[in-house]
């Protein structure tokens, strides 16, 4: 399978607006971090149901664009999308349709280690990026995290699994400054008493703890360096 | 897609300028057309709003 | 009254101590955002009690230094620490007594606002830095967290009161990529019940949240650019 | 104050190199010495084992 037929299938089951709603509980704090200025130029990377870029325009970005590979996922983010400034387009992250440096900020959440090389995709992302531009890069998938490893068996699609080390190294080698790296915890989603484990998703309630309290939200900022 | 959209976009390719062509217009915004990259004589679809740029090789 | 003499009164008191503790609620979330890689150099500007050099140091740099202007501080400072890796210095935020471009990271809580000029001291951090190295500046005296104007008037040294947006604008005039901006609250201090206000020091319940748990710390990322 | 701090510190006024001598060391580090800044002809201290580069209109 390739991104668009998995991911066009995720938007048919209505999983876009799951999605939304769970990765909001960490992916607020990510976006109340961009240092957006009125006027920006931001993007979403994976946009999926595309509150992102939503978001952002509310903080005040004049426009603000979702990317994705699903022609589904972006039908249903335009639904859910009124107002100006906010746009949709279909696009791969290794082959961005933007000209350079056009962009003050670039966010991805749950999305960038899809990248059927994520080398690539930093190359593009600090193509499109202003000097001073900043990315912000958001996954729940890494290696720290350990129980989020079993991911990979349910989707079709690669998935990098990088740790926290890896995001830092390849972003210093793709030309950016590594400016911020921590874990959001997922304070939001309930975790039940001991004695009702295991549950049809966890094992035990320390592995629970362990996805959400302790590892959450791995947050990788960085600053698009001066082109040489 | 609205038309200022065009100050941005490039061909994901060769990262050419694309020429936009229009068929179908509301309330401002481009709902069907086509975007053609001469360098590459490459044409990429607008799709119920949504400029479609995925590679070709990657459709 | 002068920034060594009022200090050195605080330190002698010892509330050098009491601000670690409640400082360290939203400090350490900042302190564990800095992406300090093993070996690498930092500064704590205002060390007070020297907690930020030893959380750093633990955090793996190589060489945690803490700057500060009065002798009583940095002789508790000193006395609290043990280990190598972790040295004390006295100097102005005005006048760093350091070469150029030696410092991966400094680091700032709740000093950076006494200096005389904060531009200049920007101008300063930025000097010391490598070109992507950050500057990590944390205050709870800002023009949005209203409840802490009044401690001008309990301090005899001045105190520079810039909001969100003037951060920003000072670190991009010192010539840094501002990287991230938000607010850290503070979860941990505790909040006594509505009918146990007012207290020594608290009018009311809400003005209490509002610093505390709206506003807390609020923490500006610069990125040090390169030099034209 | 660890030796090697000396390949870090300047004189906090000209920014000139700074030579250091020591009058007490222990465990390898100096606790009693002196920081002198030729271009300046300024001398600083170092005292209980910290180095005092205030500048000397701020001390
Ligand atoms: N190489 C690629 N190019 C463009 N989009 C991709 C991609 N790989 C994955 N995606 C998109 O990335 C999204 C991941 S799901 C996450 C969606 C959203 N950011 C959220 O937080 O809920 C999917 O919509 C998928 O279509
Ligand atoms: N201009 C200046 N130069 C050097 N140190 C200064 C200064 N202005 C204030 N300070 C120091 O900054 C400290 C502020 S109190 C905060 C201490 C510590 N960072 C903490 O979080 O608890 C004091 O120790 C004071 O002596």
């Amino acid at each position: 399978m390739n991104v668009r037929e998995e991911f066009d299938d995720w938007a048919r089951e209505g999983r876009d607006r799951g999605m939304e709603e769970r990765h909001l509980n960490t992916a607020k704090h990510a976006l109340a971090r961009i240092p957006v200025e009125k006027g920006d130029y931001v993007l979403d990377l994976g946009t999926g149901s595309g509150y992102a870029p939503r978001a952002l325009r509310e903080r005040g970005a004049g426009r603000a664009y979702g990317l994705d590979a699903s022609p589904e996922m972006l039908r249903n983010a335009r639904g859910y999308t009124d107002g100006d400034g906010v746009g949709y387009v279909r696009g791969d992250f290794e082959h961005l349709p933007f000209d350079d440096g056009v962009f003050d900020g670039v966010f991805s959440m749950e999305a960038f280690y899809y990248a059927r090389d994520p080398l690539d995709a930093l190359a593009e992302v600090r193509r499109v990026l202003r000097p001073g531009g900043t990315f912000y890069c958001a996954v729940n998938f890494f290696e720290e995290s350990e129980t989020t490893h079993r991911w990979q068996e349910k989707v079709d699609v690669g998935m990098t699994l990088w740790s926290r080390a890896e995001y830092r190294e390849a972003f210093r080698e793709a030309g950016f400054y590594v400016a911020s790296q921590d874990h959001i915890p997922d304070r939001e989603v309930e975790i039940p008493p001991a004695d009702e484990f295991p549950t049809d998703d966890w094992e035990s309630r320390e592995a629970m703890v362990d996805r959400y309290r302790r590892w959450g939200t791995l947050l990788t900022v960085g600053v698009s360096a001066e082109n040489e | 897609m609205k038309k200022d959209l065009m100050e941005l976009l490039c061909c994901p390719v060769c990262k050419g300028e694309l020429e936009l062509d229009a068929t179908r217009e509301e309330d401002g915004e481009v709902v069907e057309g086509t975007l053609y990259c001469e360098d590459c004589d490459e044409t990429y679809a607008v799709d119920d709003g949504i400029p479609d740029l995925l590679p070709p090789e990657a459709r």
